[in-house]
């Protein structure tokens, strides 16, 4: 963990940590529950909170995922704006029916669309070095398919206090998946205008005209490396972070398709049915009878292995990227 | 608020009445051939029901059940409202989107209702704890039957609540039956609650026939929380008078089973106690009558209510 | 239900519940587990087989998933050959977690890849009319990304039998979802040769120039009015039945549509996640630089209203997919 | 088996001292720097996994918990397996596929291990199943802590354990804390069994640093099971002596606390009970000696052979 005296460099685990804080001051209503968040939460981004709020606005649970979900769908309908802390997103799967069945359907079923339902879930997802199956996984497909759900996946120490703003201002249940790689990352502490992040609204990160790249979380990092590359080899990539997952900002990667005619997804979960695959069927139905080149560089469909060796050889890389874009771009014509 | 007594005991009459008729009809519906979506009857059970909703204030909140006709009059839920969303008429609570199996009144304490049985406990759970936090003497009342109290979130919340001390009173519901699966094969000894015992907070077992038995012990239970005491736990003993739903023929149900327990029908029941305790027949009677006749008009209006009017784009969509 | 007396004509309901009795029959080792199954399950799938197996074989039991599915894992670890039943396939999102992180996951974590683990999960899924969003969904689309996992859909009374078979057969965690309208599709009851029905086959159901049509599950039945009514237009459709939807022939889709050089894919889900996504995902990244037409027909990303009517709106039908497929081949160059 | 004694004694201190010597070397190696994948010490608990664990016999179960290594050498799995395991190298179960956290040797009854808590209660109840199913005397034996002690699915588990009549026995590591939360805060008075009371089988608590008194509960608790007297539940009270895990400062843990739970450390007490019972001083130090050195070396031995070499077409890849 990494609290650094030197406050002016900052990591995204303390930029998470601040913008909670700050959420929480602003509006009694507020309230965070989960496991061990007493002590700071199992990442430490609710450090300092339990101190600073007391027992009934950070509230230390049991371990029973079932019972903190149903509470937080209680105390929502009650007028709270509770944030629930996953100790990790794998985890999230024992509360599936919950977040689909239940949160994500509960006003529309109950006739009321417009309604607000402030259920903010968050915890860290990602694989970082040997975790193994079960605290590795990249949660968003599981969650996809959701109707009601939104959901969040920062990617930067910029982009990160704006996305949580921007989460618990919607007041509608969503999902903000934190990276674990993504805590890590670091920059100027120098508080920055925080850039617009409304849900559904996607970032154009680098602007180019030979390829699309679209990545998110610890894949655009990744991403970034990639691009940096390819742009020695010649190739300018219009790198698309869309940081909301759902609602997803197709319109901004299918006009960068129409740009460029070649797509790149870079995405860390398993390949099939990743949202990877929805990008790209989104692009394909857009161009009806155009010539595209498109592909997904993702993990294959296995587990993730304890061993971190193992595990390093199938997580996606900016060299992956660089392949396949470099593949996409030269051999675009052999078919 | 204690055990009714006098006017407040006829007025609970009345509501058993107004369910088992609004029950009855959609019965006689279905006899005749008429759709009554997703209608589960509850005869059988109006003692179990509104002698324990009765007991609470506007501000309690109820998580009811999928029979959940008695529970919703008991707490000021129309009867009109009830039907509308059945029907898919105006003037229901959710535009024919949840139908009668997810009306809502927040500002009446009903939050709504879950369909995959679980989420209601730690819900109840979290309506509770809302009340613990804001320092309000609210309390949180969960109905559940067989089937959800098998269920693991269930240990969740009641470890929740009994740990922060929760204003909040579970109310299970053993009739007898689980769709086709008797009690007995899916709870040690056919109880649901005593398990429960363990936790060192009350547990009652109730004749949930008994109006007055059931609202004598919803009240003690519901003060205690009110109090700061924690939480209950309340076991009514009823029986499911009809088939699960109207495409089962009920075949499992022994014939002699089903007609002892139709002996023991809390309405008939409710009415000779109020008749002991010397409330004149024709008044008894006249509530009858009003209450059958409410509710029969009540059904022709909503049934000859235009239907909900949707706009997809806005009426069935999910956030995005 | 329909328990006929006329045996030559049987519903897909009836073979299912045969076809499991075989089974059952033919290895001791086979149990059935759930709730309601005493007296013969939520949709009579296994009507009869109490009586005729007892209560060691045919296991009622409390409404707790997380419980049955857990004892269905140890079951299997301990030689049994578990099959369970969920009362509605909705339901399965609370037990996601034991599917998705431990059967699924079970062998390879534990160091046995080509280890049997013979846990079939058998349920009924889809829309009927205004059974709501907890009683009507398509669930393929949430169990997709679960490496380790199958999934299987059957369509017809032919292939009802043989897919069943096939599943028991390959004793591998499978996820057998059985449409509530493919229930009652009827046919003679004549014994017929079981076609093959291996894991990750599909079938060619039609043969056809113009447009490859993918469908499964109850929207084969509307894709094939569909095909009817187009070929009264003039236009031939190849239609595929993937009917595994886990291992998914994508082969067999790619080189229809090498052929017909469009694809429509007729699903039941909500559009967004779902499998139409990666088939067409797949037949992109197939055709590097060839110009295609590809859509998809489902359902929009709204839950399953109550009222009946309100439903049949958006649910798609074959009247949605000749629409769509005469777009698709009269409109492929506008663009 | 009843409680233990005589040579029987020395063998369960044996495992103790192995076990522990384990424990110490992996602490060692990462005050060292050096990388003990996945090491969740189980210092402290020793007395409670081998006192129950050595009551079974090859053909019961057991589902154990991620600081395992007690419990699975007492179940018979080679020290030599267990750290193939954790360190990636060749003789493991898994070949680096689970490491130290899915140890699995069905042959010896561990049939392996969950990581999102809370299948283990289903698991556990599905193996009692078998046994009773097939109609053999075998009995399945489940190790949870504090936190998946919260879980719904142990009601769920517990409920058809005790409806069916499983041979199965649940046994709650109270070690004081789940992660930095301390037990109280978990459950009501910071007992995690005392609610399963409320079925009506045995809940027996027993202070889990005793090594004779936990033999004799589950010797009690699984010949009950065995003889098909059904489920029941131990509560052993102990202490985690280790921060939770490598990167956890436990700084949460108050010191005298800590240091209260050291002098009752099971080990140092056990051999002072051996020596009471007249085992000659000079034969304990040559066991312990003996079982360093054997962990020593094993770990030694291990860490100088190959990693797993791996295919990862075969290695690592899901059914498809
Ligand atoms: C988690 C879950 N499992 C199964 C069901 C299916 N189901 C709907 S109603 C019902 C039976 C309800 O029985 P009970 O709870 O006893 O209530 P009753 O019908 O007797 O009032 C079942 C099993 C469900 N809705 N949710
Ligand atoms: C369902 C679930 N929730 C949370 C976790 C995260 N987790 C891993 S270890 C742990 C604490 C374990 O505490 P306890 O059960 O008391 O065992 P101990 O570490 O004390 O031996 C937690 C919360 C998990 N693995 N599964
Ligand atoms: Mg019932
Ligand atoms: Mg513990």
């Amino acid at each position: 963990m990494s609290t650094t005296v030197e406050r002016r460099v900052r990591t995204v685990r303390e930029s998470l940590a601040s913008t909670l804080g700050e959420a929480m001051a602003a509006d009694e209503s507020m309230v965070l529950l989960g496991e061990t968040v007493r002590a700071g939460g199992a990442q430490g981004v609710a450090r300092g909170l339990y101190e600073r709020f007391g027992p009934s606005r950070v509230i230390e649970t049991p371990v029973s995922e079932n019972g903190i979900f149903g509470a937080a769908l209680g105390l929502a309908l009650s007028g709270f704006r509770p944030v629930v802390e996953i100790y990790s997103a794998d985890f999230l799967l024992a509360v599936a029916n919950e977040i689909v069945n239940d949160i994500a359907k509960w006003r529309i079923q109950h006739g009321q669309p417009g309604a607000q339902l402030p259920v903010l879930i968050r915890g860290c997802m990602g694989a970082t070095a040997g975790l193994g199956p079960e605290h590795s996984q990249s949660m968003e497909p599981f969650f996809f398919h959701s109707p009601g759900l939104q959901i969040c996946v920062p990617s930067t120490l910029e982009n990160a206090p704006a996305l949580l703003d921007a989460a618990l201002e919607s007041r509608q249940p969503t999902l903000f998946l934190e990276h674990r790689k993504v805590y890590e990352l670091q920059g100027s502490g120098t508080p920055e205008p925080r850039p617009a992040a409304e849900p559904g609204t996607a970032e154009v990160v680098r602007v180019g005209t030979d390829l699309t790249m679209v990545a998110w979380g610890w894949m655009r990092t990744e991403a970034e490396a990639a691009c940096a590359t390819l742009a020695e080899h010649g190739v300018t990539v219009e790198l698309v972070d869309p940081r909301w997952i759902r609602p997803f900002d197709y319109a901004t990667v299918v006009n960068s398709v129409a740009k460029t005619g070649r797509l790149l997804v870079l995405e860390e979960a398993f390949i099939t049915g990743g949202i990877g695959a929805e990008i790209l069927a989104r692009v394909t139905e857009a161009f009806p009878g155009r010539a595209l080149v498109a592909t997904r560089v993702a993990m294959p469909d296995v587990i993730h292995p304890y061993h971190a060796e193992m595990e390093r050889q199938i997580l996606p890389t900016a060299a992956d990227a660089v392949h396949a874009a470099l593949r996409l771009v030269r051999n675009q014509d052999e078919s | 608020m204690g055990a009714p007594s006098g006017d407040d005991l006829l007025r609970l009459y009345e509501l058993m009445v107004e369910s088992r008729a609004f029950d009855d009809a959609c019965m006689d519906l279905l006899a005749a051939g008429e759709e009554v979506p997703h209608f589960h009857s509850g005869a059988g059970q109006e003692a179990l029901s509104i002698g324990s909703v009765a007991m609470l204030r506007p501000t309690d909140e109820i998580v009811y059940t999928h029979r959940g006709y008695a529970h919703l009059l008991a707490k000021g839920v129309p009867l009109a409202t009830i039907a509308a969303d059945m029907f898919y008429r105006r003037g229901g609570t959710n535009g024919a989107r949840g139908g009668v199996m997810h009306v809502s009144r927040p500002d009446l304490g009903v939050p709504g209702r879950e369909g995959v049985f679980g989420t209601r406990f730690g819900l109840a759970a979290g309506l509770a704890l809302a009340h613990s936090l804001r320092g309000d003497d609210g309390v949180a009342v969960c109905f559940y039957g067989e089937a959800a109290g098998a269920r693991g979130p269930l240990y969740e919340a009641l470890n929740m609540a009994v740990l922060w001390n929760l204003p909040v009173v579970f109310v299970a519901e053993n009739n007898g039956w689980s769709v086709n699966s008797r009690t007995e094969w899916l709870f040690p000894g056919g109880r649901m609650s005593t398990v429960w015992s363990g936790f060192g907070i009350p547990v009652t077992e109730v004749d949930g026939n008994d109006l007055t038995a059931v609202s004598s012990a919803t009240a003690r239970a519901v003060s205690r929380a009110r109090a700061g005491g924690g939480p209950s736990v309340i076991e009514g003993l009823t029986y499911r008078l009809h088939p699960h739903i109207w495409w089962d023929d009920a075949s499992y149900v022994p014939a002699r089973e089903l007609q002892a327990w139709w002996e023991k029908d809390p309405i008939p029941r409710q009415r000779r106690v109020l008749e002991e305790e010397g409330m004149a027949a024709d008044r008894l009677d006249d509530v009858e009558r009003r209450a059958r006749n409410r509710v029969a008009e009540t059904i022709e209006a909503v049934r000859g209510a235009p239907f909900v009017e949707w706009d997809l784009e806005v009426g069935v969509e999910g956030v995005r």
